[in-house]
């Protein structure tokens, strides 16, 4: 099996749906001649041409707004927004039309859209372009938000996304996209959204990550006897999953790079509190970036959890 | 000198339909006599709902309403260029378009009544939900007119939206797009002259809303908005060009609001009755009637027809969607997504 | 003292600033000659003139990103947008720019801006006309959240949020505006932003509110030894107030109407979680609007929490 | 026939000084020799500065960088006309605007290193921190413009952007706000042919980008971006009619991207060699070089002298940059708000 890192994996899973599907096209800025600018359309436009390989205008609200046009059209297609800090001109497209189209329209259109944007901190990057702000999308009742963590899963979860039939903000790792190599086969295979994983077992204290934060956790984890929970789909998020281990350990620590306020993390430790507190034996634990701007890259590394920082919460909760 | 130009453009404006109902025959587009007569009943019957609207709501029978008195040439006209393949994108104020292309009148009472069963288009019409958020729409004009020169149909998407509609970013990129892509696309301006209480002038220095256009290098043009063989011929001959892969065309329908901007609104507030006055000389059903009647074609039964009939489908119309059932509560969640989520399933047991 | 309704007093707090600072100005659709939608900035064109308070084009993002350039220059612009449902197309200025100006340029630009806008449900308004996306601001760092319950705090909070330093969204009850009459005193007084407000002492459970739903809390608290807290201030929010509240009744209920995943209410109970679990006896409840979208005028009241699902989710918590 | 022009425009293109060096006379402006000696040191500098940041760049001492090579004219040009009360707002790729208004050198460097102190601007100037999100800054320009206009201060607010940013919608409601309130603002658009891999063409349909201040109601111009001349002369036109209260303007400079979009880029990869040939022909230093040598203002040991200079400033730039002590951790939470919240004060203890 190839050893691929997840932005071959994108680029592989973008491949197989085109040729599968006439009717996925993909958009965005340079996603064309120039491959995308972490390269992950190389190739499509060679071999699907211009028509299904658009490369826009500098026109985020453009691409999302064109794009649901298309979707509810017939088309299924996937918009690149070519750096998550980019997406917010687009959010009025995304949360007014795109999550609602099938609601307003009480069924009879639907929104079969992907927005694929990359995401977080971690590659010295410019001022907007480490944003991780799921937290937005997951408030927005008509939006699926999903975060791969490995290219594997990237795959997977790219070609369900694609073939979902309601929209869905997909965001990738900058960090991870070639930070990581690993077998992923070309024969077909989905993951389901809405579904968490395991990525590691244990009994007595749960992390939930995703995205680049999970391999921070998976470090942290090693050497103790605790569960890693790849969530994968942040919204819907996989409910059953989370209280299972919560119970089985007691213990819980959520680790996102987003702001804490208002992060993820808290709808994880509010919904915990709500369903499954009676079970816990220490409070809840959120390691996450600072409520701050996103620092330029001489503090980058000092902005987003890191191992330690991890580690510190998990024997804070390990006290109870 | 070397100060050279090197770009020029030039909007032009149409008018087919004078206010005393002389049509030029010239530009007079080709429309058989029943064509004629089914434009004017399409007319009344707009101007029949809209009366009936504000009236229901006056009524506490429905909601908020957006009326479209003076406007229904704009409406009607450039609706009445649709074939059934085209896709038409409306605001909220295009009660017009919907009725001229077929939409059942009592949905659209059902949806002003706060019941969004009303948006449910009919499987054989190609119209979106109205759009709230001002001039948001448009981009999805320009995405449907993409889908189609994709999908190699021959197929055009209309976009409607008003005066103030042309400020919004969406617009711009939506244009620009459309241009770009060279996109079977039309977008119609109703320009009313209003938007709620600002002015045309102050919505934007251009001295008219066709040549911004020229910003996307396609054509701009403005018509008579209360001449409906004017908006008819503009938008027939858009429409054409778009399906001859010859690009988008902007449609400035110059017309007037002659109601407040809502039941909601008050626009003695912030403009002149006097205003009002002079528009209503260019009303533009008395313009076609006048027209109508030096062809001979509009005897008084056959104007009392028309408006019996127009009366008599509001009635039937306010009767059915005032009879439809309330919708069932869990209808709100069941929409969202193909599949309610695990914590949807848990909600709708509220119900 | 005159008796006021929220409409009237938040007119008062604008009159008696711009008076007070020739700086502030007021900006906005239809806020001059027609005095606002809802008629909050009625009389103000007249008294101040055209160059204080501008009829603008309709144009979300250009009515926030000039008063951006405003601020910076130094004026004190208070900017409304229509309804909540149209913020979204500022959202980018809000966030990418009022948010971090101070933080991107070390202090040197500040913008101390204020964005009004009504929010809210059950007016039987239109589509898109009562949104309560408060939640999407609180995950701005560099941004401040404010939602008044009553007149006379709303007149004492929009003065802080106008001789803030710093960007505030001001959110507006359309529920409340003329709901309630109270008196208003027309000197001077001001009400510190970031803290919160007990309206009702309790000990036995703690109910969290904001804006229209505070008023849903008070009533369902009746005949009961609840403590009501009207948070005012979402961001920065009153976590001391909060967690003394909820050592002492050992029991919190979380109240708004914005949907559930991600609300403010998953901040509030994570907090919670965190910093005061050990002091809980039942688990935190939230009731919020459902996990969708805001349903038209039919549906309205169906989506809203009313004061029987907060009294259920109350008895829910006696239990333990 | 009815169907008449109601609105036309013309776009005019100003070229002073040709690529052999030659200006014409009749279109000349005022500007002393002294001055002229000025703006060549600026542009030698901005182009030193520039080459220097590439190679700091590839000894991963700065960032991603976006280089300015081939747009100094269009940067120093416009820029010279610029009073010191003036207030700019810039891209991320306005390197030579920052320089040519006396920014310190060494905090762009800081900047680009990737400091966030580099972009306080010092308390003598106007010029804001550079725009990232592309496009989204005009709208400052246009709120500042308003806002003198308030204050009745006799300044100009100029916003820069690329040919990119003429796609954004917050390009279309910023000029779109400029225009209503005849605000004294200048948008300087850098057409340098490129957005990433887009070709301009691919941008907009509109044959020029000057043509698109007809969508708002005022004067839009091209001009030869490459000549710094035409340039300033545009500028100056421009800010002196803002200052007079006759509103904005929309000047399109037409240069080019000599180098790659930014060192994270391989422009091979979406364009030819010969393109940027063909470019090289039209430097605007060596134009301005040709022109100053015909003049007899161009000495060799002159222009050693101001090579010597430019190389001298850069050099003490870089040591100071990176000479500056690290950032303390907890800065990245003081600026957030003026004073740091409750639970900031609670994170900044992790520091
Ligand atoms: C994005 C957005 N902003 C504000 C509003 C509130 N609003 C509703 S209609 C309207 C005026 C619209 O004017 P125009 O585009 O000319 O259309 P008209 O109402 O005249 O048909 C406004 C400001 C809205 N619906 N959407
Ligand atoms: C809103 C936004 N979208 C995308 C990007 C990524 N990006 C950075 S520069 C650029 C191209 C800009 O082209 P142009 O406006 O012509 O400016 P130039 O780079 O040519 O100076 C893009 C797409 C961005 N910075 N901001
Ligand atoms: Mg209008
Ligand atoms: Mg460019």
């Amino acid at each position: 099996m190839p050893k691929l890192n997840m932005v071959q994996a994108i680029n592989l899973a973008l491949k197989e749906e085109m040729e599968r599907d006439g009717s996925v096209i993909v958009m965005g800025e340079d996603v064309g001649r120039d491959g995308g600018v972490f390269r992950v359309t190389e190739g499509l436009l060679e071999k699907f041409g211009t028509e299904r390989v658009m490369d826009t205008p500098l026109s985020e609200s453009g691409i999302v707004g064109t794009a649901i046009g298309m979707a509810a059209y017939g088309l299924r297609p996937v918009a690149e927004i070519q750096f998550m800090g980019f997406i917010y001109p687009a959010l009025d497209q995304i949360f007014s039309h795109a999550a609602r189209l099938r609601s307003r329209s009480r069924g009879r259109y639907t929104c079969p859209l992907v927005v694929r944007t990359p995401y977080g901190a971690g590659i010295r990057a410019p001022e907007i372009h480490s944003e991780s702000t799921e937290a937005l999308f997951c408030h927005m009742p008509g939006i699926k938000v999903v975060v791969p963590s490995t290219p594997s899963t990237a795959k997977g979860l790219l070609k369900s996304a694609i073939r979902d039939p309601d929209p869905v903000v997909f965001l990738e790792s900058t960090r991870v996209y070639r930070q990581i190599k690993e077998d992923v086969t070309d024969e077909e295979y989905t993951i389901p959204l809405g579904k968490a994983r395991i990525a590691k077992e244990g009994k007595e204290v749960t992390l939930v990550a995703w995205g680049s934060m999970l391999h921070r956790c998976l470090k942290a984890a090693e050497g103790m006897d605790a569960e890693v929970i790849d969530l994968m789909t942040l919204s819907p998020f996989d409910e059953e999953t989370l209280y299972r281990s919560a119970r089985k350990t007691g213990r819980v620590v959520v680790v996102h790079e987003a702001p804490k306020t208002c992060g993820v993390g808290a709808e994880i430790s509010a919904s915990l509190a709500e369903e499954a507190m009676l079970y816990l034996k220490a409070p809840i634990m959120r390691v996450t970036g600072y409520d701050a701007v996103i620092p330029l890259p001489k503090l980058e590394d000092y902005y987003m959890p890191d191992v330690n920082r991890i580690k510190r919460s998990i024997d804070e909760v390990m006290k109870y | 000198m070397p100060e050279k130009t090197i770009e020029s453009c030039n909007i032009t404006r149409l008018d087919i339909l004078s206010e005393t109902g002389e049509a030029d025959e010239a530009l007079m587009p080709p429309l058989s006599e029943e064509q004629i007569r089914k434009i004017y009943a399409l007319l009344v019957l707009c101007r029949t709902f809209d009366h009936r609207a504000l009236n229901l709501q006056r009524e506490g029978r429905i909601g908020t309403y957006a009326s479209i008195l003076g406007q229904e040439a704009s409406q009607v006209g450039s609706a009445f260029a649709l074939e059934k393949s085209d896709w038409a994108f409306p605001s909220f104020r295009e009660m017009g378009v919907y009725i001229a292309i077929g939409y059942p009148p009592y949905m659209l009472f059902q949806y002003w009544s706060g019941d969004e069963r009303g948006l449910r288009t009919p499987d054989d019409l190609n119209i979106f939900p109205v759009s709230i958020p001002v001039g948001t729409h448009i981009p999805h004009a320009s995405g449907a007119a993409m889908a189609a020169k994709y999908r190699k149909d021959k197929v055009a998407a209309v976009a409607y939206f008003g005066d103030g509609g042309t400020s919004k970013g969406d617009f711009h990129e939506a244009l620009n797009f459309a241009g770009v892509f060279k996109a079977p696309a039309v977008f119609i301006c109703q320009n009313n002259q209003w938007a709620i209480s600002l002015p045309r002038e102050r919505q934007t220095a251009a001295k008219t809303l066709a040549q911004k256009a020229v910003a996307y290098g396609f054509e701009g043009i403005q018509v008579d908005g209360n001449d409906v063989f004017a908006v008819y011929k503009a938008t027939k001959n858009a429409l054409d060009k778009a399906k001859n892969g010859e690009g988008p065309t902007l449609i400035e329908c110059y017309t007037y609001r002659m109601s407040d901007h809502t039941t909601a609104d008050d626009a003695s507030r912030y403009r002149k009755k006097e205003e009002i006055e002079e528009w209503k000389a260019r009303d533009p059903i008395l313009r076609l009637e006048l027209f109508m009647e030096r062809k001979g074609i509009l005897s008084d039964e056959y104007k009392k027809k028309v408006e019996d009939e127009a009366k008599q489908k509001v009635d039937d119309a306010v009767k059915t969607a005032e009879s439809v059932e309330h919708p069932h509560p869990a209808d709100m969640i069941t929409f969202t997504y193909e599949k309610p989520t695990p914590r949807q399933k848990k909600e709708m047991r509220d119900f």
